[in-house]
């Protein structure tokens, strides 16, 4: 073959995917997006072409849109100042208003009823992690026992916990000039115990105790949990709903401290003003566990509020890997797809928590007042079944590509081939399918998630975070600086982004543990997208390892207690559950306004 | 799983070898008549026509691959580095750097390829171990596998669904 | 005489007041505060005995506390653990469980009722604080016009503000893909102009402004404020109640941000990234007035939360002295002892706002979790009638002392003998009333209240609100470290206030205006009641100059909005409301969750 | 009002005058045959004699009050500082500093307190002015004042219903 015919064959390099994939159309039609993407748009998810635009209906092909415009117009005419209004703007639903079915069920609901402000479950999941704090009560027992001579006993244990539920509500104990909360207003504020040592609950009410081994836990993990927190007494303090609500996050250790301290003074007995003190510095800084630290002065904001929640924290807030055995993910995929699959959802149903809270939650609603844009780009991790056809695709190629081999070892130059193959297929899954291109209209969306993706898979082969963020980076790095957006808004949103030169420097982490990270590292990138990814490193690290937690036992066995509003383990149905408007949040007044 | 346990998981199982003298003449596919030890060029250039070529299964993969161009770099303990450019349809397989950027180089050790070829080393081993590396369009990489698994007799892996067979 | 007799006589200067008041019952009776403490209590206000003392009725003697008792039993028993429980703790009800009468009014509330918790006006108070943010429109406008070379006409602003209308709800008007928030949601959410330029308002459609003219001030004050305010136009954000519930104060700023950015964008028709840059950062930086600043590390809490308030916005905020002429009080109390007593009595009606959202808000509720004490402190100032019978009290010894007299010049040596006369009478009325002594049962309580008292009065006399602040650390620092106090808890409370001998110096200032401290001023004294102190001190400066305003024009008119949903106008009715849980708040959610 | 009126709202309009030679000559309360100027003893027994003891309001209104000692304390521009302490009821006046802690200190120039005793000064009005000084329990202060105020003619402002007359 001369040069001459080999150059004329190489011109065939440029293709074009859309006219490609019509060769493949039968295997496509298999992927869960050609499905969703065909229900979402009720067209060829392939098709470059909306024949229905501008006719669609406008507004009124949404039942949300209609009910908002009437609304608005009633509220016009009661308050005398107009309020929401479709005569101003551009005018909305030339395009579809694509329905977005929640991933993993069959729930379908409106766009907007996925608006932070709009869904109660969201707002519960939030409130649920600001208004939790958990204090250490061995020091407390230590200074009661060293300082004031009491005795610990199951006996005194129980009361205090009796007494603390009484507190926490906003009850008084110790004074009668208190003032006093309602109790229905605080229905949802109580305390609970959890330690490692089984004897100790045992002797404790189990009324008072999240126990280990009964709340869903699989056994390998709860084995690993009750080693690890061991024979310390913790006890998770959930302020009520209506104190995070009215005030931040930075009330709850307060709350925390002040109650729990009241509820020792009446339980012991305690007088004098030094040795109550003692214990309101025990209960109050001793050994206490935020669920956040403050974020730094130009995003102020107080403690236990979503900025300042390390990623490791985040990524054991979320419950949906506790029914996994503690194996580590490269075994289990090596060995047997369908249940490295099974790991696989679960991170992703995961990501629904990690990207509410940090894209939408934070980035979204704290740090940009909320457009209604980061909607869209949290909705990517939960909605279409987007995410859980690029992970089992993934879990293919890992299967694929390990099947034969003993070891993924935890080096960016081993890892990187396996990254490029995901990102190359989950790019040309966009070029593909016009529909999906459509669906996830930002850059932001596309990157972000591609980035979350290629960084969760990398860390789950290899157990290593490290591994997991350098692969985000690199893939971030590679679809914004060398693929689709140098420019435009994903790109200015990622402009401080690491160039891909940098994605694998240390020097980023300033030695730093992942896990230790949060959204609140000044020289991290913060655009909206990156922090989950982060997050879903961490977690699918764990998964990596084969571990039970991924920072600490305590906060993981903290948000498995199902008596939570929000459930940490099915966030998906609770969602879809608000967007149908059958979620019940705690924190509501009307116990003391008037009907309305 | 005890710390320890865990901390073993994570060790390296590929080991590098190099290969006795004259293993080239126990293969049945290597051209007659290999007095030396083949280059990486002619050792897949034997394969191709000893191999791939015979083999049913192969030709049915290959006839659905689109073009593109795979370009091996072995580094041969005494000889050094050396190429082989390949094309699998159309078929066309050289010595050398191709004129044109690649869709894919593949780095790896002389005799470790050369396991490989043999059936005896998975394809990425060597890449897992760190002794060796893979760039460019993957997908060209699960062909090439494809194809030697194939040949070699091995149970071709079924491909994710996103990548059906021979797309881009 | 000889010495001797003379030394006789003079042992008769240890006197024992509870005695010697009986000679003068008449009088006595005449005070409001004997009529509200016998109210309160049912006895005589002077006796130091409760003959009804466990025999009261217990807990019982309250309806609140009954009905509390109930619910806590109906949710352990829903929820399996225990609440709100009156079997743990002291018992309740010993003493008299008082009610409060709210100042000024007929009501007579719960104790419980005024706690913060509890009641849904002071919520909204710090919601429509926190929901505020104040955009100076001049800046945007230039940059249209030089940058973007649009035209800005009366039409163009009032498209602009009718666009902005729907984007501050929630609506979307320039991308497709935006959520929208249901409107019913965000009712409350609105954006005015305030302007001083009569020609500006009567352009703008009325529905948009705030009229300087229409909302309650006296023609003197309302004609000080158009001055001063001038031709600039701004435009007063009201963010929906419900964000600053779901998220902080924080939220506000970048709400208003973003959303009016959309609606420039939307109402101009602008594209182009750097012009829309530019415009964005005129809306969301360039003069833009927060209402509060971000608190310092230790407190870290963003911007618009009570803690960053400073204090001459506070003094702004509150508008109960909107109808006084703007006269110098000096003039007015040598003159017209009862015109002086209004103007006294509006000070004290403003100290219902300072000391809520000061001393229950930030330092009870934020700063310490709320456990219910803080409620008596700021009910001080607006239940019982306390605060009206010393400040009535206050303008005589006022009016007695200068009437014959031109001139109160600005001199701590000059005004210290009317701080002590002052300071006097209220220690005094403490000894004398035994049952006021239970009502502000906390040494805090009283030290917070004379020493706020001290500090308006002298900052009133002379329009110094340095004056008053001296006056007012003089007068704690008198009751605590040389009067009631040097140990306890108000006394432990207080051991990072000045002593007596720094009381005055300048230092302690640092050379800071009073008016642009606040509770986030590191170097002051942070306790409980010392807050409301300052900020009092800083509006009776300004009725003492004759002022409109204390600090800020712009935010003076933005709380005299009629359309917010607490009246800063008339604070203790609202209040009261509340506590009969008549008052509706916003930001419910009921249009988003299940029937309940 | 502008911002000069308001300045101006707040300047001091007492001013501090000495008398001329022989003005005690003048009132009609000064014991007679004082040829010298009286110092502030004399002056003080003298109205309490010839003015306070004299008037039936002064009386009543002295006859409520608690026991307290007052300490005055006058400059002189030429006799230097002059004390006399007081005790209204029981009356006592004697010259000199009290050997026990006095209730109420007033401060203040010679010739201000003369006039204030003539009625031509409001007591406040050299307080205010920051040319003399007042310490301790004011309702003594309040206490003299009326008894300044009987004596001189002048009207009696009411008392703040919190210190009915003669409280402590």
């Amino acid at each position: 073959m001369s040069n001459r015919d080999r150059r004329a064959k190489e011109s065939e390099y440029t293709y074009e995917l859309g006219k490609l994939v019509q060769k493949f159309l039968p295997t496509e039609k298999e992927r869960l997006i050609y499905k969703t993407m065909q229900k979402t748009f009720g067209l060829h998810p392939m098709s470059n072409v909306d024949p229905l635009m501008y006719k669609r209906g406008g507004f009124h092909q949404k039942r949300r849109k209609e009910e908002f415009f009437e609304w608005g117009r009633k509220i016009a005419r009661e308050r005398g100042i107009p309020s929401y209004n479709r005569a101003v703007g551009i005018p909305l639903g030339q395009r579809a208003l694509e329905p977005y079915i929640i991933s993993g069920t069959d729930v379908i609901v409106d766009y907007d009823d996925l608006h932070h402000v709009n869904n109660a479950a969201m707002q519960q999941m939030l409130d649920d992690i600001k208004r939790t704090v958990i204090i250490n009560l061995d020091t407390t027992h230590r200074v009661l026992q060293v300082r004031a001579g009491k005795e610990i006993t199951p006996e005194t244990i129980n009361l205090y916990l009796e007494t603390v539920q009484h507190t926490i509500a906003g009850g008084a104990v110790a004074q009668e000039h208190m003032a006093e909360i309602h109790p229905g207003l605080t229905a949802d504020a109580y305390c609970k115990i959890i330690t490692g040592n089984d004897e100790i609950v045992d002797m404790i009410d189990r009324r008072f105790v999240i126990n280990i081994d009964k709340v869903g836990f699989h056994p390998s993990r709860a084995a690993i949990l009750k080693r690890d927190i061991g024979d310390t007494i913790y006890m998770v303090v959930r302020a009520p709903t209506i104190s995070v609500r009215m005030g931040d996050g930075g009330v709850t250790y307060r709350w925390a401290a002040m109650q729990s301290s009241m509820a020792f003074i009446s339980a012991y007995r305690l007088t004098g003003e030094s040795i109550i003190s003692d214990i309101a510095y025990a209960a109050k800084s001793a050994q206490v566990i935020q669920i956040g630290e403050r974020t730094w002065y130009s995003r102020a904001r107080s403690q236990n509020e979503p900025g300042g929640i390390p990623y490791g924290y985040f990524a054991d807030i979320q419950q949906c890997d506790n029914m996994l055995p503690a194996e580590p993910y490269f075994k289990i995929i090596g060995e047997d797809l369908e249940e490295g699959r099974r790991y696989m959802r679960n991170v992703a149903k995961a990501g629904t928590i990690l990207a509410l809270m940090t894209e939408l939650i934070w980035y979204g609603f704290y740090m940009s007042g909320g457009l209604g844009f980061s909607t869209g780009v949290a909705a990517g991790a939960y909605c279409g079944n987007v995410v859980e056809d690029l992970l089992d695709n993934f879990s293919e190629i890992q299967h694929v590509s390990i099947s034969r081999v003993k070891t993924v070892p935890p080096r960016w130059t081993r890892i990187k081939f396996i990254t490029d193959m995901m990102i190359q297929a989950a790019m040309e899954t966009y070029e593909k399918y016009p529909s999906l291109m459509e669906y996830h209209w930002g850059g932001a969306h596309r990157i972000s998630l591609v980035g979350s993706l290629a960084g969760s898979a990398a860390a789950m082969l290899t157990g290593s975070p490290m591994i997991g963020q350098m692969s985000m980076n690199y893939a971030i790095g590679m679809l914004m600086k060398e693929g689709w957006v140098r420019t435009g808004w994903a790109g200015q949103e990622v402009q401080d982004h690491l160039g891909l030169a940098y994605s694998c420097a240390f020097r980023m982490e300033e030695g730093g543990l992942i896990e230790f990270r949060g959204p609140n590292t000044p020289y991290a990138s913060y655009t909206a997208g990156h922090s989950s990814g982060a997050i879903g490193a961490c977690l699918a690290a764990q998964l990596g390892r084969g571990r039970a937690y991924v920072c600490n036992p305590v906060i993981k066995v903290a948000f498995a207690d199902p008596d939570l509003k929000f459930d940490f383990r099915e966030p998906r149905l609770a969602i879809a559950k608000a967007a149908l408007r059958q979620f019940m949040p705690a924190g509501e007044r009307d116990l003391i306004i008037p009907s309305h | 799983m005890s710390e320890e346990e865990e901390k073993k998981e994570f060790e390296c199982e590929y080991e590098y070898k190099e290969l006795p003298d004259g293993w080239w003449r126990e293969l049945d596919w290597i051209l007659p008549g290999r007095e030396e030890e083949p280059t990486i060029y002619e050792l897949f250039h034997d394969m191709m026509i000893g191999s791939i070529v015979g083999n049913p299964v192969s030709l049915e993969i290959a006839s659905k691959i689109v073009p593109r161009i795979i370009l091996i770099e072995v580094e041969h303990p005494k000889r050094g580095v050396e190429y082989v450019r390949v094309m699998i349809n159309p078929t066309d397989i050289k010595p050398g750097i191709p004129d044109t950027e690649p869709d894919l180089i593949i780095h790896m050790q002389y005799y470790d390829f050369v396991r490989i070829l043999m059936g005896e080393l998975d394809m990425m081993a060597p890449i897992w171990a760190g002794n060796g590396w893979i760039l460019g369009n993957l997908t060209c990489g699960l062909d090439l596998r494809d194809l030697l698994d194939a040949s070699t007799g091995n149970e071709i892996n079924p491909r994710p669904k996103m990548w059906p067979l021979g797309s881009p």
